[in-house]
């Protein structure tokens, strides 16, 4: 059994827009560990969502993969039958939407939902369901009595809290968390993220945690990938990645957003500019024209991935110069002047 | 107790429209010029004959007096002497009023099982040659005349084809008991069948194209998205999930339409000869049968007052966002 | 494509623009063809129709020319048992179809929106007396308030309009006033009664602009009710005969047994008609389709 | 439009040349004719068509105003200076088969106040007439009366008559015995003889009729629609009955006989039972008499108020004393009156006289009569059902007559060739419809009968030019019935120039038909030689008179 749960690599996602199909997200490539939690992260449009979303196999009605492989425990779920991919879906990967208010049925309780999983899903009996969803409940930390509320009975954090149960329901092996924790006040946030935390290392469930808040990230990933307009700029552990960053888009993000652990050093700096459209995306490195180190090559030729340390990679021209691009990155005037 | 606070003046509100529609409905029959009785005066009468007759029906009295004998009347069931039938309009009016609902509820019932289903199956064909051929063929039931169909769909199934009775709720001198032993006899459905057909077609197209634009915005939510990531099968989400959510609005028109299926029973009875509440106000309209036109008038505005009254029932009752607070 | 905008004149753009018809739709431009060669037939009826829709005519040999076949005698879709010429009754027809449309239409569409313009925008005393009163109307049955009308007055097809001046602008008033609410709400209506303007002002300018699609989005809809209930009541017997109109034809078909003659001929057309310029209101209104089935229980 | 052109074009004339010596009088003033709406009336409707056409062709500008029954009733008896020219409309009944009530209750100036003369025809040398018929027993001198009432009515033309109209009926032969149908002169084949003697062919056996209108009442003390009377008559015997022949024979009676022109006897026929089994006595006769005159039949009431006394001379026999000679007394009184049993009714009018209402807002749960059928069951505005009395002295040889309400012709017409009916009782449609769905169907029989009744417009003489009898005969004369038989009643009527209808063949004077002459010429003359003048289009009142009635 490799400690790789599921192998991302070269996938293009595009939609059709008229004629054309314009690609979210063209040719990303990264790994989910056993047991770990994943930060996918990134602006929005950037194609995260895209991503969470085409590991589901559900996407939208204009939406098709186009290429590239998603290798989840050694099959590869781009290329599965409808059937075959579907006997997969909650059992083995599940998913927590962004907004669960929307995402739980209204007319259901709670328990309508949970069985529904449960039973369909999981093939267990009345009997069986009913404990298992007053189990799952006490898990999330809420009162099992509270089974027969309707959605909309529930204060946003505890319907966050319903659906990571949910997701949990089946003993999946991956959980994509699309933006679980940004509808949530700061406070919240934190609960609900520990007990994600605590959840996943107790079951050693492999999370994949898509947001576009770095600092979220930093507080409960083990990994994190990087993207940008579509490709993967950085992957790697999560503290090299955050305290070493390679690449001029992640020490951007880094530099916009405050620290969750409540210790930042130095101003708060956006950057400049908006990522490229994607109909006619700019024919080398994406990030080029809002980046301040851009060389002329930056602008013709795609960068290639490096890899810099033991699970570490960049796809930037001037990777081999991390070290002065984050010395200069972390000063304020750098992203002004772009 | 803002529920309650809310159900009471829904109640006040209820009680101020139809204390307005019965006046309406008094001085409507009452302000008509001539002596509302001249139909029924024979001339041969003399004149304390015919103030005998006025008499007998209070016509005799002020109008003032006249409404709030009608009023006092009315608060107690009283619905005042058929001018033509010389018998208590209520009488008649509960009668005809068993067969009115069974005809409005069959029909309404087949609209809505059919226009549901299909709305629901269109929504899901969005875009393809079925949808885009099915909309203005819904849209043009709609837009027929229900007597034209009724007469039509008669001359096919009955005249032509001999599939239906021409009319009437049975067989000629036909006995089934009691109206349960009526409505659930070959014989009786045999003589449903053509005019619950005519109203069915005719409302098919609101619930069809209300459940349709509503599973196409549902379809559209979150929750249904999950239910595919879910893996659910297509029928669990489809069914379970975006047509019972489309389902609410259009259950709660089914008792909107039940008041206006009421009112367009008057031309279907007609042309089926149907024993109903509508033929019968025709009837007592044309021969100026006041007391009954007016009963049978007023007992449609109740049905049609109640049932906008349970439509916002309905409408709680099946959203547990207004039930559970 | 582009040239054809901009040759277009800029009224009509304006005009469609305002009313938002959705003329990208094939059926909505359907629709508007039907109501064009209806419009024209009703306007150049006199022209068009061979007779007077209500002469009794004769043959050559002086026999009524009654129950005639189409093509019979010249007469393109026949003629009725009281001898009269059915293809100039459908023209005529026409006119009394847009006469009562378009009127019930535009009382419909206009004490409609007025109410719901009043009630939205005042508020207070008048909203609450105005939506009473709506409520009231929603509780009188429809069909039987005509029918109760047409006998007491004399027969006329103006009792359709009549009756749905005073009934059926409830429906409208309700959706304009709550779309009176929303815009009331908007800034730039907040902004110009800070800046001063009257009352009459804003309303004129900033909202009645705004409601003008939904008012003939009701208008279209309470086109193709008056169409439909006119013939429901000439069915009855309360139509006025005197004025030939596609409902009077159908009850004068079927009340001369059309369908015992297998006069197919005579009742078929007027129904057709009906049909068409009914569902030719559906067609444009279809673009509006969230509109016209609003989300119940608002 | 072009009319009021032309009519002002015409004052503006006149008024040019008034100062010239002119012997014109006043143009006449639009004429308004009243007719019922097609929907309701079509023949009456597409005569008036027909006719206001006609009239216009003399220089008369005619304004046809369309209302309902209710309407029209209201200004032609209530405001009866108030209109000029109306369509209106005598039905046949059994009753009407002697031509007094006509002939009296139309044209006698007593009733032109408020009663049935709304016309306000009044003409001495008429009354006298019509008042001695009254009183005349002896039949050929009574003939001769009605036949001279018949030739002042020719000449004065209070009415236009336009025509007797046909009743046209169906049956199924397949399931009918053809022979076994009866045909009442006046009447048609829908009539209480042949429902007691229709002989079933197969296993068929319930005579099932339809019928347009609902039924108001089953109540033998209330005359109420005309198809609760085809009940009435069913379910009650009376002493006499308009027979097959239009004349009365004995019924209930076995005999009856004159005593002087006051007094007449009754002999009541042996053996009969109520419904509930108990005997008809002589008792339950005199009582029926009494209780129409008791003040809680008020419509029964004129039938029996010329009886001064009944009395019980045997178990068998009773002896009526009239106030006045009535030589009509056996047909609208003796073959009117239902007999009733006491046993029932007498308490219920005890009942009644403490209340408001009278005995016409009773109705009986079951109504217990003695005639040839029995009630079983009635569904509000859908059937009643009645049985075969096989006790009855003419017991039918049908099982049950059951009467559908249909209100929609093409159903019932589609109803007969189903089976769902076997017998039409009402046909409001086109009967050449009827007669063609026969061919084509090929069980079916349709017969057509002249009417007792009749159509007609009336004039009304309170107002110029309608007081000139001669402007009348114009207006009559203008229209050539035949036109109207075709026309409006696709050859299902006869022309008609006199209230009494061919089918009372022994009363009517088939010469004043004959002689009437029509036609726009006929017409022309007839206003010409009174004086009235055509100025331009426009027919002008003769002399120098004035228009009264001018809008």
């Amino acid at each position: 059994m490799s400690d790789i749960l599921l192998s991302v690599r070269d996938l293009e996602v595009g939609y059709k827009v008229g004629r054309r199909i314009i690609h979210a997200v063209d040719g990303a490539s990264f790994d989910v560990p056993r047991g770990a939690i994943v930060g996918l992260v990134g602006e929005s449009g950037c194609g995260k969502t895209t991503v969470a979303r085409a590991l589901t196999r559900v996407i939208a009605d204009n939406a098709l993969i186009t290429g590239g492989q998603m290798v989840f425990d050694g099959r590869d779920i781009a290329a599965l039958p409808e059937r075959e991919m579907n006997r997969l879906r909650w059992r083995d990967i599940a998913f927590i939407p962004q907004s669960a208010m929307n995402s739980l049925d209204p007319v259901y309780t709670v328990e309508y939902q949970l069985n529904e999983v449960l039973r369909r899903r999981g093939g267990l009996s009345a009997r069986q369901a009913r404990m298992r969803s007053e189990e799952l409940f006490e898990m999330v930390g809420i009162e099992p009595g509270r089974l027969r509320d309707f959605p909309h009975q529930f204060s946003g954090g505890m319907r966050q809290r319903v659906a990571i149960a949910l997701a949990l329901a089946l003993n999946p092996k991956l959980i994509i968390a699309d933006e679980p924790v940004t509808a949530l006040d700061v406070i919240v946030q934190r609960q609900i993220l520990d007990q994600l935390r605590e959840l996943q290392s107790q079951l050693g469930i492999s999370v994949i945690l898509v947001t576009h808040d770095i600092s979220v990230v930093a507080y409960v990933c083990d990994r994190v990938v990087v993207m940008y307009a579509g490709r993967v700029a950085e992957a790697g552990p999560m503290a090299a990645t955050i305290t070493r960053p390679a690449h001029p888009y992640t020490i951007g993000l880094r530099n916009a957003f405050p620290d969750l652990q409540g210790a930042a050093d130095g101003m708060l700096v956006p950057i400049e500019g908006a990522p490229p459209s994607l109909v006619e995306p700019p024919p080398g490195c994406r990030f080029a024209p809002r980046c301040p180190f851009a060389l002329e090559r930056c602008r013709l030729e795609v960068p290639e991935t490096h890899v810099l340390a033991d699970g570490h990679s960049a796809a930037c021209h001037r990777s081999g110069e991390a070290d002065m691009l984050r010395a200069e990155g972390s000063k304020t005037q750098t992203w002004l002047s772009a | 107790m803002f529920q309650l606070k809310a159900a009471v003046g829904r109640i006040l509100q209820l009680g101020l429209v139809l204390w307005a529609v019965v006046t309406i409905l008094f001085l409507m029959f009452r302000l008509m010029p001539g002596n509302p009785m001249a139909a029924y005066i024979d001339p041969t009468f003399t004149e304390e004959q015919q103030l005998a007759l006025m008499a007998q029906f209070g016509l005799d009295k002020p109008l003032w007096e006249q409404y709030f004998i009608y009023l006092a009347n009315l608060v107690q069931g009283e619905l005042g002497q058929s001018f033509r039938y010389r018998e208590p309009v209520a009488e008649r009016i509960l009668a005809l009023l068993p067969n009115t609902l069974i005809l409005t509820f069959t029909s309404l019932i087949i609209a809505y099982v059919f226009g549901v289903l299909a709305g629901a199956y269109l929504a899901w064909r969005r875009g393809s040659a079925v949808e885009q051929a099915a909309i203005p063929v819904v849209l043009t039931t709609r837009a027929m005349p229900e007597f034209w169909l009724g007469m039509v769909l008669l001359a096919i199934f009955s005249f032509w084809l001999g599939w239906f009775p021409a009319g009437g709720t049975r067989s000629a001198g036909t006995d089934h008991g009691n109206l349960l032993g009526l409505y659930t006899s070959a014989d009786f459905l045999s003589h449903l069948a053509l005019p619950a057909l005519t109203l069915a077609i005719y409302s098919q197209g609101l619930p069809l194209l209300l459940m349709r634009s509503n599973m196409l915005d549902v379809m559209k939510e979150d929750f249904v998205t999950m239910a595919r990531i879910k893996g659910l099968s297509n029928w669990t989400v489809v069914v379970r999930h975006a047509a019972r959510n489309a389902l609410l609005p259009v259950m709660t028109s089914f008792a909107i339409a039940v008041g206006y299926q009421l009112q367009g029973n008057v031309v279907v009875e007609s042309v089926f000869s149907w024993p109903g509440l509508g033929r019968e106000l025709v009837n007592a309209v044309s021969a100026s049968d006041y007391p009954l036109a007016q009963g049978a008038f007023l007992m449609i505005a109740i049905v049609v007052i109640l049932m906008n009254l349970i439509a916002d029932l309905l409408y709680a009752l099946l959203d547990p966002r207004v039930t559970h607070v | 494509m582009s040239e054809t905008v901009i040759a277009r004149p800029a009224l009509v753009s304006r005009l469609f623009g305002a009313l938002r018809l959705p003329i990208n739709d094939p059926f909505a431009v359907a629709g508007l063809v039907i109501y064009a060669v209806f419009v024209l037939t009703a306007i150049f009826a006199d022209q068009i129709a061979p007779y007077d829709p209500t002469e009794i005519l004769y043959t050559e040999e002086f026999d009524l020319a009654a129950d005639l076949r189409p093509g019979e005698q010249g007469f393109v879709l026949g003629t009725t048992s009281l001898g009269r010429d059915i293809f100039s009754q459908i023209v005529h027809g026409s006119r009394s179809a847009l006469l009562i449309g378009v009127t019930a239409a535009f009382m419909v569409a206009l004490i409609g929106s007025i109410v719901g313009l009043v009630s939205g925008y005042f508020g207070g005393w008048i909203d609450a007396l105005l939506m009473r009163l709506a409520d009231i109307a929603f509780g009188i049955p429809f069909l039987p308030f005509v029918i109760v009308l047409a006998a007491f007055l004399e027969p006329s097809i103006w009792n359709v309009v009549f009756a749905m001046a005073l009934v059926l602008w409830r429906d409208t008033g309700r959706v304009i006033r709550s779309q009176v609410l929303t815009l009331r709400s908007r800034g730039y209506v907040e902004a110009a009664r800070v800046a001063g303007s009257s009352n009459l002002k804003i309303i004129t300018r900033h909202i009645a602009p705004n409601i003008l699609p939904l008012s003939f989005l009701y208008g279209s809809i309470a086109i193709g009710w008056a169409i439909l209930t006119e013939a429901s009541i000439s069915f009855l017997g309360f139509g006025d005969p005197s004025q030939i109109s596609w409902g009077y034809m159908l009850q004068d078909a079927f009340a001369s047994q059309a369908l015992a003659k297998q006069a197919y001929y005579w009742f078929v057309p007027p129904g057709i008609c009906i049909i068409l310029v009914v569902s030719a209101g559906f067609f444009i209104t279809r673009g509006y389709e969230n509109i016209l089935f609003p989300k119940l229980g608002r | 439009m072009k009319l009021i052109h032309k009519a002002a074009l015409a004052t503006a004339l006149a008024t040019l040349f008034a100062s010239a010596p002119a012997l014109a009088g006043d143009p006449i003033r639009t004429i308004d004719l009243f007719t019922r709406p097609q929907a309701a009336q079509p023949q009456e409707f597409q005569s008036v068509q027909l006719i206001a056409q006609e009239w216009r062709k003399l220089g008369l500008d005619v304004n046809v105003r369309v209302m309902p029954w209710e309407q029209m009733a209201d200004i032609v008896w209530y405001q009866r200076d108030k209109w000029d020219v109306t369509a209106w409309q005598m039905v046949g009944r059994p009753e009407r088969s002697d031509p007094d009530e006509i002939v009296y209750n139309l044209f006698h100036s007593s009733t032109a106040e408020k009663g049935y003369n709304f016309i306000g025809y009044s003409n001495p040398e008429f009354d006298a007439v019509a008042e001695a018929q009254r009183v005349e027993i002896d039949e050929a001198k009574r003939k001769q009366l009605v036949y001279k009432a018949q030739e002042i009515l020719a000449a004065d033309q209070p009415n236009m008559m336009l025509v007797h109209p046909k009743s046209t009926f169906a049956y199924d032969k397949t399931v009918w015995k053809p022979d076994s149908v009866v045909n009442q002169s006046g009447i048609g084949i829908r009539n209480t003889w042949t429902f007691m003697s229709l002989e079933p062919l197969g296993d068929q056996r319930d005579i099932i009729v339809n019928s347009g209108d609902n039924v108001q009442a089953v109540n033998p003390l209330y005359i109420s629609g005309g198809v609760d009377s085809w009940v009435t008559e069913l379910l009650y015997d009376r002493l006499a009955r308009v027979g097959p022949d239009g004349l009365p024979k004995p019924w209930a009676a076995e005999s009856y006989e004159w005593k002087d022109d006051k007094t007449i006897e009754v002999k009541l026929r042996a053996g009969m039972t109520w419904h509930d089994g108990k005997p008809v006595t002589v008792e339950d006769v005199k009582f029926s008499f009494d209780a129409v005159v008791s003040g809680e039949a008020p419509m029964y009431k004129p039938f029996a108020t010329n009886v001064a006394g009944i009395d019980i001379v045997d178990d068998r026999t009773l002896v009526f004393h009239l106030n006045n000679p009535a030589a009509s007394f056996v047909t609208s009184s003796l073959a009117k009156i239902n007999l009733i049993p006491k046993h029932v009714w007498e308490p219920v009018l005890e009942d009644l006289k403490t209340k408001e209402e009278n005995a016409e807002s009773y109705q009986e749960d079951t109504p217990i009569g003695s005639g040839p059928f029995r009630f079983e069951r009635w569904l509000t505005n859908e059937e009643i059902v009645l049985s075969a009395n096989k006790d009855h002295f003419n017991a039918p040889k049908a099982d049950r007559w059951i009467l559908r309400i249909v209100p929609n012709v093409e159903a019932a017409l589609g109803m007969l060739r189903s089976g769902e009916i076997n017998f039409i009782g009402e046909f409001s449609g086109d009967p050449q419809v009827l007669i063609d769905a026969a061919e084509a169907d090929g069980d079916l029989n349709v017969v057509s009968t002249v009417d007792i009744g009749f159509r007609y417009l009336a004039f009304n003489e309170r107002r110029a030019p309608f007081n000139d009898a001669a402007f009348r005969r114009a207006l009559s004369a203008a229209v050539d019935r035949r036109l109207i038989v075709k026309a409006a009643f696709k050859g299902f009527a006869e022309a008609s120039n006199s209230v009494v209808s061919p089918a009372l063949e022994f009363w009517h004077d088939a010469a004043v038909v004959e002689n009437f002459k029509a036609g726009q010429d006929v017409a022309k003359k007839i206003l010409e030689d009174a004086g009235y003048t055509l100025e331009g289009d426009r027919l002008h009142y003769p002399g120098d008179q004035k228009e009264e009635y001018a809008q």
